[in-house]
């Protein structure tokens, strides 16, 4: 017997019931990323994107992050997905082309890189031996809160310069494109 | 007031002195009724009573005549009450009716006709003038059968689109 | 953590049939309600009052087949609806109905029904665009820029309740509250705030609770004089169901968060019975209120509405919010 | 190790970050629309704030970092999307496409 | 408020409004080239419930074409009766007692204010305001009860006759019209405190759809469409017809030009004519209520006829040409809906589609009356 | 500013006045009849469709006289009538009504010189067949009188 199965908890336990659901919640981020980057229409893309959003959000919440994870759904399904849906409803009026039109080896040549990379990357985590600190943090608002006004407060004041330039150059970019 | 200014208006398309007919009513019914059973009227400009027929100045004009007459009344701010046809088909000619009024206590209600030979029933179209003849140009010409010339859309209105009949025609069988 | 888990999904079922009771008789109350402000007596031949009308309802939609419209993206038409149920249910699970009844209390309770409620908009523009009926296409453009503006006002007022609470999580904000009535966060001069504009904050919330939920008079999205039934036109049997659910699920929650928020939640002015009877009177004379004010005014259009968010609400609640703020630094 | 307790290690997160970060790759390779592409380079920043998140779990000493982090990401995401949506509709009513390579001609 | 962004013409797409559109209010099509929520062209199909009534004028006899009138207009049906039997009785010179007269009168006032009602209930419900609806329908329902007690019917109303009347009122009818009066005047203010002061109503229908008084000239608009527009015309005043001169009542005339003055006008007219019913009632002499002698077979002398009255939508013209014999030659019905429609092409250009439903409800359409 | 403020105050006002209405009538009596359980009676002069009127001796008032089929402006009454051996007037056997087509004008009725046919006062006629709707009036007399 393997060693590491003892440790395991049996299915039907309450633990085995969240591992179930954090493999639930892999599922959903692995789908919905295939979804997004190979569906043939745009639209099921931002579909399989959000699925993939909110299966990324189960993951902090299992990472002892639910602020972040509430935050990535706010933010990428309530804004960032909902504008690029827009755009491709303002854009795209016809349903998408075929994805590997480009030519015959671009979608073979694709796989084929991100074959490498995520392989690459994979056997890199495996073999590094992680140190490990266990200090699991609280996941409270008010930790994140200090160190975004004290350490982190010039990164906080150019995202937000960031931020601001980016609606402005939205709107200028937008509107140039419809006078022009 | 406007009845006068309308009426001199009117009276200057027909430049022949004579056979203009002036006088109120001179015409008794009898008479009337022998004109419409003998010949066509002739073109030009009669004043009706009010209190009998409902409207002050009867003016019958050529096709040719016809857009400078309603010009006329356009200059005199006169609205557009409705287009319409009758089949006169005993002398065998199509009459189109106008009717024009005005937003305006100094009441004048002015019928424009125009009489034109049953087989090629043709006048100009005054939607260059009046707008709001379009719609009753376009009736006229699927109920009778009237094309209006430079009409900009002169398709079936009431009439299915592929009503190739005209019904209001006296010999129109259903 | 794990322990907790289980109670979520116990408290998943729970929500979904709270949810499911709600859908039905908010739709009979409502029914009810619009009949009697226009003197007609209402659904009142099923059952005692017309009760069992809504079951019957249920299983008339449930037994009908549902359409797919030729050209229409199958699988978002069907994920649309569920899309609409699922956040509203998701919602139900952190609003503490009284201090003990309550599937699972979060810190960041208050973040995560906004998260949630933002996932709605998203299958407003999916049922609009998958159904390929130029109406739900227009319907659901008009929903989600509406459901984006009404957001940051009602954000903005949320976190002027927040910053007097000092805390995101809704047990906290109920607890802070529940000294006196004074206490309540819409009392403006004895509560804790002493912030003269709370009753104002309290009607902008209201306002954008109106128009996040779509209901008249910002129903833009289902306007059935212009967009004849808006995002769900082609919808049928169940799917239309799912979303009427949603649509009186939303409603709930917003009431719920209305009344946590401002009403000082399962606090009680006089103490008569138990703390989640006056949270769920509360809610029903807000929802009642949502009925009263649908069947009283006309709708707005699409430009008033996105002005009145963009220059009348969103200015306000900025200004509120930084009153507010002085207020706490100077007190 | 067990399926079962999967989420309490560091390898699972970064291997989906990993994959994350190659469907991305996969996607703006194979994808020849702008739309297309902003969708895949969000899949990109998803698998990095992964990565972040799951460092700030298991090794970081300062709990909040990699949360922080994770924050700014999604800030210069919704910009990134602001900007490029932007972009991508005023190339559209240019060349009434957002096909990359109809677009080559980016000059007034 | 409807200023349209720049339009470019490939963006476009087009709508279909209708045939079964919950705004048309029948079965009226409107096909819109849109760009996004503007519109950028309209054109007005009509003629779905065509029944060529003006055929049907040339195959029936005189009497037997009186129940075409009020199928005409469902709603405002008197109106069009009273122009109708004014012009058979003009051209073959029928006497009409006074009491016939008065009690028409009071008949196509009462119907006027039936007719307002109910476009006034549609036209917010148009505007997504339901519980209107409902009030202006209890004080409709009082009118058609009250009329369908003389009557005998409740739309269709049929009852004008060459030369009179078909029933005589009763003082039953009297004392009901005398009591709905105050009622109505209540009622009215009622909808003046939840309608008409309502700032989402207001914010809906000002500056909404201005029609200049030169586009109402061009298309003949009439009734409220006009007097929105400030035109100061009304038939009952600018051709006194029937006995409205007796009559002591005024033109509501609005001249914002907007889709609240057209409300406006309206709203009032119902208030005027009330006054005419009270006054109608008090002047209501006695006697017969059909004339001692009237010719068996109505057969006019031959001639060109032409009478306007205004009904509850506008200026409403029949031109009868007779040839003396017992059926019209030719009968020209001259809908003002017809004219009133013929604007919403033009004047929806660059509108946003829900102004432009708004602006029909104004148009107060009945779509019978337009297909004729 | 002041108007800004102004407009937001007086649009509140006016939204509190319309519920304010609304409220009100919420507490008033209802006003309409719920159909098929309660209904109304007909007015005295309600024009339904015609029925024939029979004299003392049960035999319909009608002489077949023709002036209500010549009235019709639809041409929905056909009758038939004969003479029978040693009778003065003529005797109905036939009097149909085509209701689909009836506009309820009344014109027969007003035509009538003989006080032979009257409007009944049904209202809620309603088939899923044409024929059902051609009625036979004397049948329908006869029905009467059982």
């Amino acid at each position: 017997m393997n060693p590491s199965m003892i440790t395991s908890p049996a299915i039907f336990s309450v633990d085995g019931m969240v591992g179930i659901v954090f493999l639930i919640m892999v599922a959903i981020t692995v789908t919905g990323g295939l979804i997004a980057c190979n569906s043939e229409r745009l639209v099921r893309a931002v579909a399989g994107l959000i699925v993939c959003f909110v299966g990324v959000a189960g993951l902090y919440y299992f990472l002892n992050s639910p602020f972040v994870a509430m935050m990535q759904i706010l933010i990428y399904v309530g804004a960032v997905a909902v504008t690029i849906s827009f755009a491709i409803m303002l854009a795209a009026p016809e349903e998408q082309k075929k994805v590997g039109s480009g030519g015959p080896l671009v979608g073979p040549f694709g796989f084929a890189t991100s074959a490498l990379l995520t392989g690459s990357l994979s056997v890199l985590v495996i073999k590094t031996d992680w140190k490990s600190f266990e200090k699991i943090n609280s996941g409270t608002i008010k930790e994140i809160g200090l160190n975004l006004l004290t350490s982190y407060s010039m990164v906080f004041e150019l995202v937000s310069i960031v931020l601001l330039i980016a609606i402005l150059g939205a709107l200028v970019i937008a509107r140039a494109g419809r006078e022009g | 007031m406007i009845l006068e200014k309308t009426k001199s208006g009117l009276l200057k398309m027909f430049p022949e002195p004579e056979p203009v007919e002036t006088a109120v009513e001179e015409t008794s019914e009898e008479d009337e009724k022998k004109n419409a059973s003998k010949e066509p009227r002739k073109n030009g400009v009669v004043e009706r009573d009010y209190s009998v027929h409902g409207y002050h100045l009867d003016a019958q004009v050529s096709p040719e005549q016809l857009l400078e007459a309603v010009a006329i009344l356009d200059d005199l701010e006169f609205f557009i009450e409705s287009i319409t046809g009758v089949d006169w088909i005993k002398e065998d000619q199509l009459e189109v009716v106008y009717d024009f009024s005005r937003y305006d206590f100094d009441t004048c209600r002015v019928v424009i006709r125009t009489r034109i030979n049953r087989a090629a029933p043709v006048v100009p179209t005054i939607t260059g003038l009046y707008a709001g003849a379009n719609w009753h140009e376009r009736e006229t010409h699927e109920f009778f059968g009237i094309k209006f010339e430079g009409h900009p859309h002169l398709i079936p209105l009431l009439l299915p689109e592929d009503a190739d009949f005209h019904p209001l025609l006296k010999d129109f069988k259903a | 953590m794990s322990l907790t888990l289980l109670n979520v999904i116990v408290a998943v079922v729970i929500a979904i049939a709270f949810a499911a009771a709600n859908a039905a008789y908010l739709v009979w109350a409502e029914r009810r309600g619009a009949a009697r402000i226009q003197r007609r007596p209402g659904p009142n031949i099923n059952g005692p009052f017309g009760l069992l009308q809504p079951p019957l309802d249920g299983i008339k939609l449930m037994a009908k087949q549902l359409l797919i419209p030729g050209g229409a993206d199958k699988v978002l038409f069907i994920a649309a609806p569920v899309l609409a149920m699922f956040p509203a249910i998701m919602s139900f699970v952190t609003i503490p109905f009284s201090d003990s009844i309550v599937a699972k209390n979060m810190n960041v309770g208050i973040l995560m029904i906004f998260a949630f409620a933002s996932m709605g908009g998203m299958s407003l523009l999916f049922a609009g665009w998958s159904s390929r009926n130029k109406y739900a296409m227009m319907s659901s453009v008009r929903a989600v820029s509406q459901a984006v503006a009404y957001e940051i006002p009602m954000l903005i007022t949320t976190i002027t309740v927040v910053m007097i609470a000092g805390s995101m999580d809704l047990m906290e904000i109920v607890h802070q509250q529940s000294a006196s009535i004074l206490h309540w966060n819409i009392f403006p001069l004895l509560g804790n705030s002493h912030n003269i504009l709370m009753p104002f904050s309290f009607l902008i919330f209201f306002t954008c609770t109106l128009a996040e939920t779509n209901r008249a008079p910002f129903d833009l999205g289902e306007a059935e004089s212009e967009l004849v039934a808006g995002f769900h036109t082609e919808y049928g049997s169940m799917g239309f169901g799912l979303f009427f659910m949603g649509e009186y699920a939303n409603i709930v929650i917003g009431s719920c968060m209305t009344v946590i928020l401002f009403l000082g939640g399962w606090s009680c002015p006089f103490g008569l019975f138990p703390g989640v009877w006056w949270f769920l009177l509360k809610l029903y004379l807000l929802i009642a209120t949502f009925i009263w004010i649908r069947w009283t005014f006309p709708r707005t259009t699409i430009y008033g509405l996105l002005n009145l968010s963009w220059k009348i609400l969103i200015p306000l609640s900025l200004f509120n919010l930084l009153f507010t703020a002085g207020l706490i630094k100077v007190f | 190790m067990s399926m079962l307790t999967l989420y309490n290690n560091i390898n699972t997160f970064l291997i989906l970050g990993a994959l994350l970060l190659g469907m991305g790759v996969y996607g703006i390779v194979t994808r020849r629309t702008l739309i297309g592409m902003l969708i895949a380079a969000e899949l990109i920043l998803a698998g990095a704030s992964v990565n972040f998140m799951a460092f700030n779990r298991f090794t970081a000493p300062d709990p909040v970092t990699g949360q922080i982090f994770a924050l700014f990401i999604m800030a210069i995401a919704a910009a990134e999307a602001a900007i490029g949506l932007s972009i991508v509709i005023a190339v559209y009513q240019q060349y009434k496409s957002i096909d990359a390579e109809d677009t080559v001609q980016l000059k007034g | 408020m409807s200023s349209p962004i720049q339009l470019q013409p490939d963006e476009t797409f087009i709508l279909n409004v209708g045939p079964q559109h919950p705004a048309t209010h029948g079965v009226l099509r409107v096909k819109m080239e849109m760009n996004g929520e503007y519109i950028v062209d309209a054109e007005t199909v009509i003629g779905y419930i065509h029944r060529m009534h003006e055929k049907m004028g040339e195959v029936k006899t005189y009497p037997q074409y009186l129940m075409n009138l009020s199928r005409m207009d469902y709603l405002g049906a008197m109106g069009y009766s009273h122009g109708h039997v004014l012009v058979v009785e003009k051209a073959a010179g029928i006497e009409v007692p006074e009491r016939a007269e008065y009690i028409r009168a009071i008949m196509v006032e009462l119907n006027r204010v039936a007719s307002h009602l109910f476009w006034f209930g549609a036209f917010v419900m148009d505007l997504g305001g339901f519980s209107p609806l409902m009030y202006a329908l209890q004080d409709r329902e009082y009118i058609l009860d009250m009329m369908e007690a003389v009557t005998g019917s409740r739309l269709t109303y049929c009852y004008f006759r060459f030369g009179g009347l078909y029933n005589d009122i009763d003082d039953d009818f009297i004392s009901a019209a005398r009591r709905f009066i105050p009622r109505m005047r209540k009622s009215l203010k009622k909808y003046h405190k939840l309608v008409t002061g309502n700032i989402i109503f207001h914010k809906r229908l000002e500056g909404i759809a201005p029609l200049t008084k030169e586009m109402c000239r061009k298309y003949g608009a009439s009734s409220a469409v006009a007097r929105g527009s400030g035109i100061n015309f009304d038939v009952r005043k600018n051709e006194p017809y029937s006995v409205y001169p007796e009559f002591d009542f005024d033109v509501p005339v609005y001249h914002e030009c907007d889709s609240l003055a057209r409300y406006n006008v309206r709203m009032e007219e119902m208030e005027q004519s009330l006054r005419i019913i009270e006054q109608g009632l008090d002047k209501l002499p006695d006697g017969p209520i059909m004339p001692k002698k009237k010719p068996k077979l109505i057969k006019p002398p031959a001639g060109d006829y032409y009478q306007a009255v205004e009904t509850a939508r506008g200026s409403f013209g029949i031109r009868l040409v007779s040839d003396g014999t017992k059926t019209p030659y030719r009968l020209k019905l001259r809908s003002p809906t017809y004219s009133n429609m013929h604007l919403f092409d033009e004047a929806c250009r660059g509108m946003m589609i829900m102004d432009a439903l708004a602006f029909m409800g104004s148009l107060d359409l009945v779509i019978p009356e337009i297909d004729r | 500013m002041v108007a800004y403020f102004s407009e937001i105050y007086n649009g509140l006002i006016s939204l509190f006045i319309g519920m304010g209405i609304t409220f009100k009538e919420f507490f008033k009596p209802t006003v309409t009849v719920s159909y098929p359980y309660e209904t109304l009676t007909m007015c005295e002069r309600y024009r339904g469709h015609i029925e024939l009127i029979e004299n003392e001796d049960g035999n319909p008032n009608c002489i077949v006289c023709g002036l209500c089929q010549r009235a019709c402006p639809s041409g929905c009454i056909s009758l038939a009538g004969e003479k029978p051996e040693g009778e003065k007037k003529k005797v109905l056997t036939k009097y149909i009504l085509d209701f689909t087509r009836c506009s309820l004008c009344g014109s027969c009725v007003e035509s009538c010189n003989f006080n032979a046919i009257e409007y009944s006062k049904e209202y809620n006629l309603a088939s899923t067949r044409k024929e059902d709707f051609i009625f036979d009036l004397l049948a329908r007399l006869e029905d009467r009188n059982k």
